[in-house]
């Protein structure tokens, strides 16, 4: 018998329910899974709390999930470039909340390595001293990050095996790796799937152990091409 | 067969496909022989593969492809290779469905000791705390008694654990034990081991079933 | 040349060769066409590259690499791409020698204030309060005064802080400027821009060398 | 100009001073970079501490070291492959100090990405309350590990380019990024040295910013073979 992770998107997305806590990759654009979120979004789940770098851009990627009004929070490091989901929180229909890009990276990394959370001197200046939870460590003022784990992450990756083995190009890497380790479910749209023994063990960027299922993104339309507005012009 | 061999054949029945496994030194390493054809296993080792194959053959060692215990090793189809630290983000996050370790002691609350030899000094514990802790479910794999014929299995374990309540079954040479809510429950016996052969050289208490026993 | 290209120009001969460095939204971006030729310099963006080039030319852009301000870029030979992980912790291991980054104020003892403006919803930090606070050298792009007209390097910055005392340098649309243990030192001046007045556009004191400036 | 940061391996570890600590990569063999640890002990440097995995094995890697008297002090997860290590600790001859294996590469990690350390429950259960610095995050008991930092890193890379990029292979990689990131000056050894640009960008697994010096192994003789005694008899 042949273990394979491959399933289709719906029967992949089917454990995410309403408030659910969502892990999602990409930097902008690149790295986003948009064939999973468009799976979110058709299954009709809502009063969803996502982590996401940024908030994509109005019509794209998580703002579709957004503009449905299918988020309550939104836990990022920067949405300048989405001035719709801005004007939402301003009217208190979308609870958003920042950290530095970073730090924000390595809570999520440390709920998924098992951490209980890390000693940061970053931002230390806008801390109320009352109110934070600092700790001296070699004589030098940290403040204390908990770990941030979701129950499900949803990862874009350009190739993967039937085991789950990533491997990530450009600059589509970003979020996904720290997410695929921290969530208790990890779902993996890839725009190419090999058989196991395809990948070089030495080239695979996050291994299978992290990985519980694994979709083929079968349509590669303009969701994951190139935003003209951008480019430089000709 | 030696006692060796019979507990890691009946160890490789606790494996379900699919699962990720990690091999502890010593007893665990030899689990590779029995692992069930044709079934898919992921087995990790702590230095950084996982879809670790057999041991490789004499005149195939790859130099840079070592088991955690420094034997050459090989991949399986599948198989990745990573750093000490995704290693251990495998482990400590979770990732491990399955355990097995080796003792110096058990305790009946399922307390592990493996790791300090009082008077000795201690190697240090490698990855054997985060993988006693964090895996999912730990099976010891020890003799019942120590060389000089003292239980293994306990009430409550005299050296420093190597992590508390993280053992689920343990399978002796004469016994397979499972830690339970209630205590430690005889589940099977070595084939030709008496049960008070068993009670006797356990200083824990054993809850023992009626009727006869599997053996194994 | 428009200023902020002015601006750019001079910031590119703040560049040592084999530096790394990193270049913020805004003014800092134009930097990457005056980058000495033939000199190894190597510009990391925090979304995941070390040794990026120029623009993608049109026609032949890549769908996976861009830039920190989602412009589709490209990589010069012998670039690395990684996570957000490793990005960040070249950034606040301390490996970037150079950051140009904008500002909204600046204080005269090198606090910068670049993210905050009162009365709207700011849209997150992103990575710029690593960046200012862990880069060993940070120059700072900006016009001398803000769209009312109003100083921006200032005694005392009156919104929230960036990062505080990481500023080393500020280019102008006016003026060079150092920020040293003693106070802002004016170092050079706009071409055509007397004295008088970047000292009256600063609302900070300025410590003024006798003797001509040089110009940029 | 081009820019390389190929040297000697007698040029590289020049800065090497009596009393520095040094982060040295490999588990066992794989991955000790066995060409950088010549030269410290050639050049007669002494007085060290020494953060490694293991104390390799009698008569190699940094055993070499430790044999020589050049150590005063070890920090570890595991000693047991080096009975001789144990006898001078044992002696009084060698200060070992040892964490849990993934501990230990998180505490060096801690320190090159720079965060002042982590909060972790391993071990939690040999913690005196009164002596340990323990933190409660979401209800759970952590205990603080500081970061630790090097002055000098010895990394062992399978391939790098002149930019300092590495690609590592097999087991061989262990411990060497983590470290990679955690010292003042970074020195990799390499099988292979190739031009800047003859690696795939997306291949890289430790890019070369944080590398400070590349050196080539020139002989690859028994350091670097096969040891007999940890092979199968045929």
């Amino acid at each position: 018998m042949t273990m394979s992770k491959l399933q289709t998107a719906a029967e992949a997305c089917r454990p995410i329910r309403d408030g659910a806590t969502l892990l999602v990759g990409g930097f902008g654009q690149p790295g986003t899974p948009h064939t999973l979120l468009g799976q979110v979004l058709a299954q009709g789940t809502g009063e969803l709390t996502l982590v996401k770098n940024d908030a994509n851009e109005p019509g794209l990627g998580i703002s579709r999930l957004i503009e449905a009004g299918r988020v309550c929070r939104l836990i990022a490091s920067h949405v300048g470039l989405n001035p719709l989901a801005v004007a939402m929180s301003h009217a208190g229909r979308l609870q958003i909340e920042v950290y530095p890009q970073g730090i924000l990276a390595e809570k999520i990394r440390a709920g998924g390595v098992g951490l209980g959370g890390i000693l940061t001197d970053i931002g230390l200046h806008l801390e109320n001293p009352a109110a934070s939870r600092l700790v001296e460590v070699g004589g030098i003022q940290y403040k204390i990050e908990p770990a941030l784990r979701g129950d499900i992450a949803l990862i874009h990756a350009e190739r993967a095996d039937t085991m789950g083995n990533l491997v990530f190009t450009g600059t589509a890497s970003n979020f996904n790796p720290a997410m695929a380790m921290a969530a208790d479910l990890v779902i993996v749209e890839a725009a190419e799937i090999v058989a196991a023994g395809a990948l070089d063990p030495d080239q695979v960027h996050l291994p299978g152990a992290f990985v519980d299922r694994v979709v083929l993104i079968e349509s590669t339309g303009s969701d994951y091409g190139v935003l003209k507005h951008h480019a430089l012009q000709a | 067969m030696h006692y060796k061999h019979r507990i890691a054949q009946r160890a490789a029945r606790e494996i379900r496909p699919g699962q990720n496994i990690n091999l502890g030194i010593g007893i665990p390493t030899l689990i590779m022989d029995y692992l069930p054809e044709g079934q898919q296993v992921f087995v990790h080792s702590e230095n950084g593969i996982w879809g670790m194959g057999r041991r490789a053959a004499p005149g195939c060692e790859q130099p840079d492809l070592i088991d955690a215990g420094a034997a050459y090793t090989t991949c399986v189809a599948g198989a990745a290779c990573f750093d000490t630290l995704t290693s251990f983000a495998i482990i400590r996050g979770g990732r491990i469905d399955l355990t097995f370790l080796g003792a110096l002691e058990v305790g009946q609350n399922g307390d592990l000791a493996n790791w300090i030899i009082p008077g000795k000094m201690t190697p240090g514990i490698g990855g054997g705390m985060e993988l006693a802790q964090k895996s999912r479910r730990v099976v010891v794999l020890t003799t019942h008694v120590n060389k000089s014929g003292a239980p293994k299995i306990l009430k409550t374990c005299s050296l420093p654990l190597t992590a508390p309540a993280c053992v689920g079954l343990i399978i002796t040479d004469l016994a397979v034990i499972e830690v339970t809510g209630e205590g430690l429950r005889l589940r099977e016996l070595a084939a030709g081991v008496p049960v008070d052969e068993v009670v006797a050289k356990t200083e824990a208490q054993l809850l023992v079933p009626a009727g006869q026993l599997p053996t194994f």
